[in-house]
């Protein structure tokens, strides 16, 4: 592998990582449409392609760290797109630690959705679209990581909502699909004005700035938090913090390859990602560290609670997705991004192995309902079930899975940067996760119900082994990637080897250990269908989603509409009116002059030639002859 | 009063004559000898003017060509077409007004201008120097005539089978 | 004429009759056209004359052969005394005016051709520098005659025969006006006595014999659109009797109707006349150095006897075969002609 | 001697009746005629011109004032003639599609 530590195999890995998705998408929607096999080979080959060239820039990378004394700095490979007299458009790829750890999460969580989707997809219609749309989506992203500055990551933010649109309404047919994926996008849309207004800003005041570049810009204070806090808007968008939450759970509706390809492991931590890329810019600025601190633990409670009301067990997942990256949020808030990166890190692969796991079991029960995939026999489906507890366990943040160790930096940075309070509440947070989770749990662990609908009395079959494989590879990554707390630090910045904080960690534990007895007692026994928390009559808000959704509806109605018809009620009145009047004026005198055009040529040669001869009257009395 | 003076006024007088003569008469057919009366006219004018070849060509085209092509187009319009219908009163009286006016102007033009005097005459025959004339200095001109001619002619065949087809192309 | 009103004031002078100087060219104008219209009155006698004895002869006939006198000569006075005589009927739908206006335009047409008939060198009423040209534009005007008699008598037959008269004579001009342009270019003129003098010094100069033939077929061009233009047979379409009766004269009686009898007579001449002077040298004899009316005279003596036995031998041709003959045989042989003479001419 | 003034009087007068017969008629071909004349004015002045400056250069232009006036003329037929086809008339104020 000598040769690809030279510039042209770097060129190549780097080309090898961005071109290949986009090459998959055009060749599927232009040639291959109705060859669904062959879509799926391309995508698939396009997909091992950009993981195995990923792998040899993660080697590469490693190897140089190796011999390097603290972090590699960030090296950018840009081509000029643009240039104008005041500022010039790069494009290009930058290449960092951040950019390499992400590069790993997205490739290996696409891969290994577009693997499982060969079984979960099977016998649909559309899987050529959907390949499509999965290699499109997949090199948005690829392309957002990999960007130098915030135009280029702009672009690619917009093809990454428009490709969640496309795949959340991938069964456009059905109403609610439609439906989420037009709330997605509108959802999103909110954020990105934000988002968009800020760039803007940015070009305005600096240029097309690099990333590399952030923390050297020398804004005015005021300048800097204001662009933060509009970039963090088009962050609260993208990765779904309160209160624009609300399309990620409904986005379920997409085929659940997609619900763990874009709502667990990439597209909602592109916001995150965002946020670390642009950390110091938010580091200048207190205001907006405490914001986003204060966004990130109001989501993690928030949604927290929802997933403990939950019935659907993908919005079961989606609650906890919401939570979590209210967590990472929440870290970012507290300083450390590093924490937050790690979390992202961890969470990717066991949150996708939720929910695979999850699919499976919906693949096998036709249902979305927990009690009735319990009823269908989930716990026969022994690789998935067991699968799913190991993610479970992960979330729920209990040692030795990867999920303890995350959640454990965030926690030592909660404590160390701010007020107790917000201490306090995150730790309640890991009580409630531990809930939730377990409640999954506990209720897919009950036994199968003989019934009508199930043809064996032993327990379902569990999925074919391109689903489960996946499930295993990534129960494995849950198992091992929390080991590298220790060397996550170093890696990302530089910093020296850490070590777990047993002041925090035993509590968090404790209170994880708590939450899985809560659970167990309400569920693990008898066919109850409300556990202890669900008779509080408070949870009677997180069960009405917080009223948000009621709040958008009355809003979108009464407000919006309301303003709406005033505002056609003038348009049709008044301003159309002295339009139309205006239109109407000119017709009308226009049709009075009309009558002039008689259709007599004769008519036209009389009045022409009238108004010659008094000219040539005139000529004859001014000019001299 | 010499001869020529004499003749310029009967030519004059059947020209313009032969002119109103067309806008008084009822009959279309009469019109068009009152035409060729007043073209005749024409033609003596240029006789008048030195230009015997021009008065020549006058009476081939207009005369062998171009009054011709009227009776046959009267004739192929309908024995309806020969007695002009009633025009009304307003439009005669704005055609008048506005005629009458142009006369004026024109002719208070003419009068008031001063004209150069006549100086050389023509010589005797101006045939060739015409012909000279029209393939040198005028030669782009004479093309150009000669492809409208052309144009016309392949246009009006083609008129002829539209109208021979209904109107239909 | 001119030579006329150089030589009137003496002969009236002699005559001792006093004439105001200014009047002398109005008397001279006068005595020509005089002249003319006796010319033409008596040649159409002859000819009516000659044909009818021809045709006796051509078609066993006995009537003209046996009939009026020595040789017949009877018998055309006779005609004459009718046609003065015979009642002038005008048809009551006719267009009276124009009715009356045809026969004189017919006539007029031909008779202004003769200004510039060129029966000698001096026996010539104007020698007009565009006197070929004069010819043709006055000759239209027995065109619009015809028609103008065909639509004003107001009968089909007269209608068809003037619209075949009128497509027939416009058509043809086309080849005539065309067969005229080689002997322009090769005289360099349009006057006729121009070119009859290039033409002198023996038969060998003559237009029609001069190679490579360009002239000898535009004389043949000439004569027969020559003949078409007259409506005389195989041309007589316009007045087919087995079809329309008499064609566009057939309400015409009397005087009116000699007229356009005289016409045709006299274009005959007219049109012999011009292709004498034009192709045939004219006033110039056979060998080089005679000249004179004579010999004019007998070469267009010679072309009318020509046309005569042409129609008395030759069946009608079609209105289409007519047409056709016109528009796709002589115009682009003439063209051809005139491009090739042209090319000779081109130096 | 006939002054140039003359001419251009007469050739004035005959323009204005051409004028006149093309605003007051309303039969096609009377139009067509009155245009004839119009144009023969326009030539009388050419060639008057051409006689008091003693040049032909107006000639040769009346010639093609000639030229153009026979084949407008043709084309001028050919459409009253297909006019009355689709109309059935050659009254002027009958063709009013233009009508606004």
């Amino acid at each position: 592998m000598a040769e690809l530590y030279g510039p042209l195999g770097l060129s190549c890995l780097l080309h090898g990582i961005f071109f290949p998705y986009f090459i998959a998408f055009g060749v599927i929607i232009l040639f291959l449409r109705r060859w669904e096999k062959a879509a799926m080979a391309v995508s698939i080959l396009a997909s091992s392609t950009v993981l195995a060239s990923t792998l040899m820039l993660f080697a590469r990378h490693q190897g140089l760290a190796a011999g390097h004394e603290g972090v590699l700095p960030a090296a950018t490979y840009t081509l000029s797109w643009l240039s104008t007299d005041s500022a010039a458009f790069q494009f290009g790829y930058i290449l960092d630690p951040l950019s390499v750890l992400m590069l790993i999460v997205v490739e290996v969580v696409s891969f290994l959705v577009q693997v499982y989707s060969i079984g979960y997809m099977h016998g649909d219609p559309g899987r050529a679209r959907f390949y499509a749309y999965l290699s499109l989506f997949s090199g948005s992203m690829t392309g957002l990581v990999v960007s130098p500055n915030l135009l280029q990551t702009y672009i690619f933010w917009e093809l990454v909502g428009l490709c969640s649109y496309l795949l959340i309404g991938f069964w456009w047919h059905k109403p609610e699909a439609a439906a989420a994926a037009k709330k997605a996008f509108v959802m999103t849309r909110f954020g990105d004005l934000g988002l968009f207004i800020g760039l803007l800003m940015l070009l305005h005041a600096k240029g097309n700035a690099a990333f590399t570049d952030f923390g050297t810009l020398g804004l005015p204070a005021g300048l800097a938090t204001c662009i933060s806090l509009l970039i963090f808007c088009g962050v609260i968008g993208k990765s779904s913090q309160f209160p624009l939450h609300v399309w990620l759970p409904d986005a379920m509706e997409g085929p659940t390859p997609v619900s763990a390809l874009i709502h667990a492991a990439t597209m909602v931590v592109a916001g995150v990602y965002l946020l670390s890329r642009s950390a110091p810019l938010f580091l200048a600025s207190e205001t907006a560290m405490l914001v986003v601190l204060s966004f990130g633990v109001v989501t993690a409670f928030v949604a927290a609670t929802m997933a403990c009301v939950q019935r659907d067990i993908k919005k079961v997942w989606a609650y906890s997705t919401v939570s979590q990256l209210g967590y990472m949020v929440l870290a970012f808030g507290a300083g450390s991004s590093q924490a937050s990166m790690f979390h992202l890190f961890t969470h990717a692969f066991y949150k996708a192995l939720l929910f695979l796991g999850a699919g499976s079991f919906i693949h096998h029960a036709g249902s979305n309902d927990l009690f009735e995939i319990a009823r269908k026999g989930g716990r026969g489906m022994r690789i998935t079930f067991w699968t799913t507890v190991i993610g479970a366990l992960a979330l729920a943040g209990l040692p030795p899975f990867s999920g303890f160790f995350s959640k454990d930096a965030i926690l030592v940075a909660v404590k160390e940067n701010c007020h107790p309070l917000w201490y306090i509440s995150v730790m309640f947070v890991g009580f409630l996760t531990a809930y939730y989770s377990f409640r999954v749990v506990f209720i897919l662990f009950r036994k199968q119900e003989a019934g009508p609908g199930v043809a064996h009395g032993h327990g379902g079959h569990d999925s074919p082994l391109v689903m489960t494989g996946p499930l295993m590879v990534l129960a494995l990554a849950t198992i091992c990637v929390g080991a590298w707390e220790g060397g996550f630090g170093h890696y990302l910045s530089g910093a020296p080897h850490g070590a777990l904080h047993w002041d925090v960690a035993i509590p968090a534990t404790f209170l994880a250990l708590l939450g899985i007895v809560l659970a167990g007692a309400s569920f693990g026994s008898g066919g109850r269908e409300e556990g202890v928390l669900d008779r509080l009559p408070v949870m009677e808000i997180p069960r009405r989603k917080y009223y948000l959704d009621d709040f958008y509806y009355w809003v979108t109605q009464k407000i919006v509409l309301g303003f709406s018809f005033l505002c056609a009620y003038v348009d049709r009145h008044f301003v159309d009116g002295a339009v139309n009047g205006v239109a109407d004026t000119v017709r009308w005198m226009g049709s009075q002059w009309s009558k002039m055009q008689t259709g007599q040529v004769q008519q036209y040669l009389n009045v022409l030639i009238l108004i010659f001869s008094i000219l040539g009257f005139g000529v004859y009395l001014t000019v001299k002859f | 009063m010499s001869a020529e003076k004499v003749a310029f006024f009967i030519l004059s007088g059947l020209t313009l004559g032969g002119g109103l003569a067309i806008l008084f008469s009822v009959r279309l057919m009469r019109a068009v000898v009152y035409l060729l009366v007043s073209l005749f006219g024409v033609a003596g004018l240029y006789i008048l003017l030195n230009a015997e070849f021009l008065a020549a060509l006058q009476v081939l085209i207009y005369i062998g060509g171009i009054t011709i092509l009227m009776v046959f187009g009267l004739m192929l319009t309908g024995p309806g077409q020969f007695v002009n219908p009633a025009e009304s009163r307003l439009k005669a009286v704005a055609a008048g007004v506005s005629s009458l006016t142009t006369a004026i102007v024109l002719l208070l033009i003419v009068k008031k201008t001063k004209w150069p005097a006549g100086t050389q005459a023509l010589a005797g025959d101006t045939t060739a120097e015409i012909g000279r004339l029209l393939l040198t200095d005028h030669v782009f001109a004479f093309e150009i005539a000669s492809v409208l001619l052309l144009v016309v002619l392949v246009g009006v065949a083609l008129f002829v089978r539209l109208a021979r087809d209904g109107g239909k192309p | 004429m001119s030579e006329l009103a150089a030589v009137l004031p003496g002969v009236l002078e002699k005559a001792g009759w006093s004439v105001p100087g200014g009047l002398v060219p109005v008397l001279a104008m006068f005595i020509c056209a005089s002249i003319v219209a006796a010319a033409m009155g008596l040649s159409a006698a002859v000819l009516v004359w000659a044909e009818r004895k021809l045709a006796g002869h051509f078609q066993c006939r006995l009537g003209p052969v046996y009939v009026g006198g020595k040789f017949g000569w009877l018998q055309s006075i006779a005609d004459g005394i009718k046609l003065l005589l015979k009642e002038d009927i005008i048809p009551a739908d006719a267009d009276r005016p124009l009715f009356r206006l045809a026969p004189y335009l017919v006539v007029l047409g031909v008779f202004l051709a003769f200004i510039a008939f060129p029966v000698s060198e001096k026996l010539m009423v104007a020698d007009l520098n565009i006197g070929i040209f004069f010819i043709l534009a006055v000759l239209t005007l027995e065109v619009f005659g015809v028609i103008l008699a065909g639509w004003a008598s107001n009968n089909k037959w007269a209608l068809l025969g003037a619209m075949r008269a009128a497509a027939q004579m416009v058509s043809y001009e086309i080849p005539m006006g065309l067969a005229i342009l080689p002997v322009v270019v090769e005289a360099q003129s349009l006057s006729l006595k121009s070119i009859v003098a290039a033409q002198s010094g023996g038969m060998l100069r003559w237009y029609v014999f001069q190679p490579p033939f360009f002239m000898g077929v535009s004389f043949l061009i000439f004569f027969l659109a020559g003949l078409a233009s007259l409506k005389r047979a195989p041309f007589d379409l316009p007045e087919a009797e087995s079809e329309l009766t008499a064609g566009f004269h057939t309400e015409y009686s009397g005087m009116r109707f000699s007229f356009f009898f005289m016409a045709e007579y006299a274009g005959m001449i007219l049109v012999s006349g011009l292709a004498a002077a034009l192709y045939l040298g004219g006033w110039h004899g056979i060998l080089p150095g005679q000249s004179g009316a004579m010999w004019f005279l007998l070469k267009t003596a010679f072309l009318v006897f020509v046309m005569i036995w042409l129609r008395w031998t030759l069946p009608r041709l079609r209105i289409d075969q007519v047409v056709y003959v016109g528009w796709k045989v002589l115009t682009p042989f003439v063209l051809a002609c005139v491009l090739g003479q042209a090319l000779m001419a081109y130096k | 001697m006939i002054t140039l003034q003359e001419y251009l009087s007469v050739g004035a007068l005959l323009f204005t009746v051409g004028l006149l017969i093309v605003l007051f008629r309303q039969n096609a071909i009377s139009i067509l005629m009155g245009i004839e004349l119009m144009l023969n004015a326009a030539n009388i002045n050419f060639v008057a011109f051409s006689n008091a400056l003693g040049g032909l250069t107006g000639q040769v232009l009346a010639i093609f004032v000639v030229v153009a006036a026979a084949a407008e003329a043709a084309v001028a037929i050919a459409i009253i003639v297909l006019l009355y086809q689709n109309l059935g008339t050659v009254d002027v104020e009958k063709a009013r599609n233009l009508n606004g």
